[in-house]
């Protein structure tokens, strides 16, 4: 499968996905919580600095990014024309915090890592009768997926642009649906032959 | 019990296309070749062997053991896929070299650990944190092999494995084969490193066309292809 | 084919695609409930899925949404969401994808064009009509609507959702031709 | 105007590994060879040719127009990817041919007729409605040369295509490739079918090891390959 994880070391990389995980979540819940442009924009700065401050470790985040502030900027509009500009504002800076925050995470932790913690977390489940490694499985993989979507999109716009000279748009969004359930089918493969699952 | 693997009487449909019908096969050499055109059933024999086919009649047995839907525990029988990109789960190299021992047991820890063992001795050390979208084409099938070959089972199906390895790469899966403490069938367009093999099967459109010594199998296969050149006969990948 | 490790792969899968979706940004409008595209990748899950999985798949989202992962549009997550307006349609969510695929079982599916049509309706019945029942209920008890205003404000999401009835329909038509062994209705089994 | 394909002084890097560095070559033959050990850079100097990577320094031209970013009219210059997976975009075999039609002016309609007629002439016309998921891989290989064929580019990049194919297949591509009215670069482990190229490009790490006669450089690229591996001194895929 493919995935956007950079193998340029950067100072993040070294901070424990834990840490990174907790401060996703709780910075996700402010960000939910608040509704004062002002503190979004403080906040959304930030974001972008983290992002530059991995430096070439970042590169990855450029194109999704780019695509980002593109929508924001479509939905400040929208708004605008709404006569909600506020609301959009707050909407959009939501979604630039969000996207980088996101970003940080995917680019230097490897999921293995991160859905440890997670198993951990579920441990007390134990006593509920559910079982925390499979459902960790679960989510490490819905997180590789998640990826996945991104860096296979890239590439099939790629073959597009290359072969047609215009990027493929959503013209793309059946193949790639296609793309994806062949992908299952293969990890689900692989699971059955390397893990005789 | 019959030690080995053995295929009685298999039909095996893929959607539309008929692929086996009635091919029964006893493969208990230690090393096996498997040659033939594009589209005559190689990875499909292979898949069927380790369980991804569910053939519509017949029957696979693995050391007597009849394979029916449920997996063989992954210590049994291990697969290469023809494309690097199928196989591979995780986005770097120790991860993904590390998968095998953790399902044998292994803590993760010790799993990453053995994982890195292996690539220091290979002189790859430097790959360990590597992410794998970063590699080659032909490194990433060097990562494949090395993850089956931390799997360790005692059954390994390579399908296509010299597809896009170098030729030091070549020769180098070559003597990691000869070297294996384990069955080993190949599927190979490259019909040199199958050669000296005790046995090879020519399997067309689904039937054993022919199955001997790897020195004859290969040269009637050759000689077969050079007649159909020259005939002009070819028809790409039918 | 071991079910197992298909059923981990397919419902995580679509876990994931509905995560997508959801970095499409949404559109606010005043009721406290947005215009998404997630349920355009629960209306997939139903019309790809046997009835088991697509509710699993959607269940799984939920769950780590809950667990603070911010996959729903917009990029929210945490419990909090749970008692927003909008609740409704979350809870409504999973069951809206259950019906998708059980509706979708019950239709042919044999030709593309028939398996394309199937799925519209199979999207309207589960990912429309299923969806937005749950949705008023939600708007009624946490928004304290009076039902007819809640009715009235869910009309404005249902021309976008037969949108992605449509597109739900373009995506199987395309399934059925490029992977002719994937059983509609019947889901991942080969 | 200098016709053909121009680097000069370029420095590409890949994420985190340096591929070229202050690399100059001059591309003008119309059939050339590219080979080179995993790794050598042969798939990064064909992405760059078509502007799929962007340099850091330097620039390419492609007769006389600079690469900058943005991708060339699709008739000009087209690649095959090594692997069929990241090439093919539709769900059958049909639709996948007639992109390039289309993209260059044809109806739908047209655009299929073209593709069933370029099946037909082959005799495969029967592959038309097939899905590509139900396709060997070999078979994918040759569907991603017929759509490479139907778009007709002046510059046709080929990168390890003969890979998977069967022994008819590579005898038919190579014929293939002696009759396309077109450009052709080709990188391949297989040597036989670039030897008789009038220039081979060596790589090495990013660098032009040796550039002459298909003959000269591919004996020159095995006889060092023949020492590495009696000397042992292979580690795979660096
Ligand atoms: N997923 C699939 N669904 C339906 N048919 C398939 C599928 N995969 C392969 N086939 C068909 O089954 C037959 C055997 O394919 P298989 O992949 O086993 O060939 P192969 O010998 O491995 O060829 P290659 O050398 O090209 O890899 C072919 O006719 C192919 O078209
Ligand atoms: N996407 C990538 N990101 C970072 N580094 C890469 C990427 N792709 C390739 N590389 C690195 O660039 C170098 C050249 O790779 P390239 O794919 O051009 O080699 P190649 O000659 O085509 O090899 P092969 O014969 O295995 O296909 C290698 O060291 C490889 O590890
Ligand atoms: O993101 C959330 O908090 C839940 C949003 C629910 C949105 C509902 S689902 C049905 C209807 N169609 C839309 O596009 N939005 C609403
Ligand atoms: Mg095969
Ligand atoms: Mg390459």
């Amino acid at each position: 499968m493919l995935s956007l994880y950079a193998d340029t070391p950067s100072w993040l990389h070294r901070v424990p996905a834990g840490l990174k995980l907790a401060a996703l979540a709780g910075g996700g819940l402010a960000l939910a919580l608040t509704t004062d442009a002002l503190a979004l924009a403080v906040a959304a700065v930030a974001a972008l600095g983290l992002l530059a401050s991995l430096g070439p470790a970042g590169r990855g985040a450029r194109r999704p990014m780019t695509v980002t502030l593109v929508v924001a900027a479509l939905l400040v509009g929208l708004h605008a024309l709404l006569g909600t500009v506020p609301l959009g504002l707050v909407a959009a800076l939501r979604l630039v915090c969000t996207t980088a925050l996101g970003l940080a995470l995917t680019l230097t932790t490897r999921p293995a890592d991160l859905v440890e913690v997670i198993e951990r977390l579920l441990q007390p489940l134990r006593h509920l009768g559910l079982d925390p490694s499979r459902f960790a499985l679960h989510l490490a993989l819905m997180l590789r997926y998640t990826e996945h979507f991104f860096a296979r999109w890239q590439q099939l716009d790629e073959a597009h642009r290359l072969r047609t000279g215009r990027p493929g748009g959503l013209r793309l969004l059946a193949p790639l649906t296609l793309q994806m359930l062949l992908a299952a089918r293969r990890v689900a493969d692989t699971l059955h032959v390397r893990l005789g699952r | 019990m019959t030690a080995g693997l053995h295929l009685s009487d298999l039909t095996l449909r893929r959607g539309a296309t008929p692929v086996f019908d009635g091919l029964t096969l006893s493969l208990t050499e230690p090393r096996i070749g498997l040659v033939g055109d594009n589209g005559a059933g190689k990875s499909s024999l292979l898949r069927l062997l380790c369980g991804l086919e569910r053939p519509q009649a017949g029957r696979v047995t693995v050391d007597g053991q009849a394979l029916a839907g449920a997996p063989l525990p992954p210590g049994r029988i291990g697969l290469m896929f023809q494309n690097p990109d199928e196989q591979i789960i995780f986005p770097t190299v120790e991860e993904e070299l590390a998968l095998g021992p953790q399902a044998a047991g292994a803590s993760r820890r010790d799993a990453q650990a053995a994982a890195r063992e292996a690539l220091g001795r290979r002189g790859l050390a430097d790959w360990a944190p590597r992410a794998i979208a970063s590699l080659s084409h032909g490194q990433r099938q060097f990562v494949c092999w090395l993850a089956l070959d931390l799997a360790a089972p005692r059954v390994r199906l390579l399908d296509e494995p010299y597809a896009s390895l170098d030729l030091p790469g070549q020769a180098w899966l070559r003597e990691e084969i000869r070297r294996a403490p384990a069955q080993v069938l190949v599927s190979t367009h490259l019909l040199d490193p199958v050669r000296d093999f005790a046995r090879v099967l020519w399997l067309e459109r689904g039937r054993v066309r022919a199955d001997g010594p790897g020195a004859e199998v290969c040269a009637a296969y050759e000689a077969d292809v050079a007649q159909r050149v020259a005939g002009r006969s070819v028809r790409p990948g039918a | 084919m071991n079910n197992s490790s298909r059923q981990i792969a397919t419902v995580s899968l679509f876990a994931a695609l509905i995560a997508v979706f959801g970095l499409i940004p949404k559109i606010d409008l005043p009721l406290g409930v947005p215009i998404t595209l997630q349920t355009l990748g629960v209306m997939l899950a139903g019309a790809l899925l046997r009835p088991r999985q697509a509710f699993l798949a959607v269940a799984l989202l939920l769950a780590a949404v809950a667990l603070g992962l911010p996959l729903l549009s917009g990029g929210r997550g945490g419990p909090a969401v749970f008692f927003a307006p909008s609740a409704g349609y979350l809870i409504g969510w999973p069951l809206g994808a259950w019906v998708t695929a059980l509706v979708m079982q019950a239709l042919p599916t044999a030709a593309p064009r028939r398996a394309a049509v199937s799925a519209f309706f199979a999207a309207v019945a589960g990912g429309l009509l299923v969806v937005h029942a749950c949705g008023v209920v939600g708007l009624m008890l946490i928004a304290q609507l009076p039902a007819a205003k809640a009715l009235l404000g869910t009309l404005l999401f249902v021309p976008g959702d037969l949108i992605k009835a449509v597109v739900t329909a373009g995506v199987v038509h395309t399934v059925a031709r490029g992977l002719p062994d994937w059983q509609l209705g019947g889901g991942n089994a080969r």
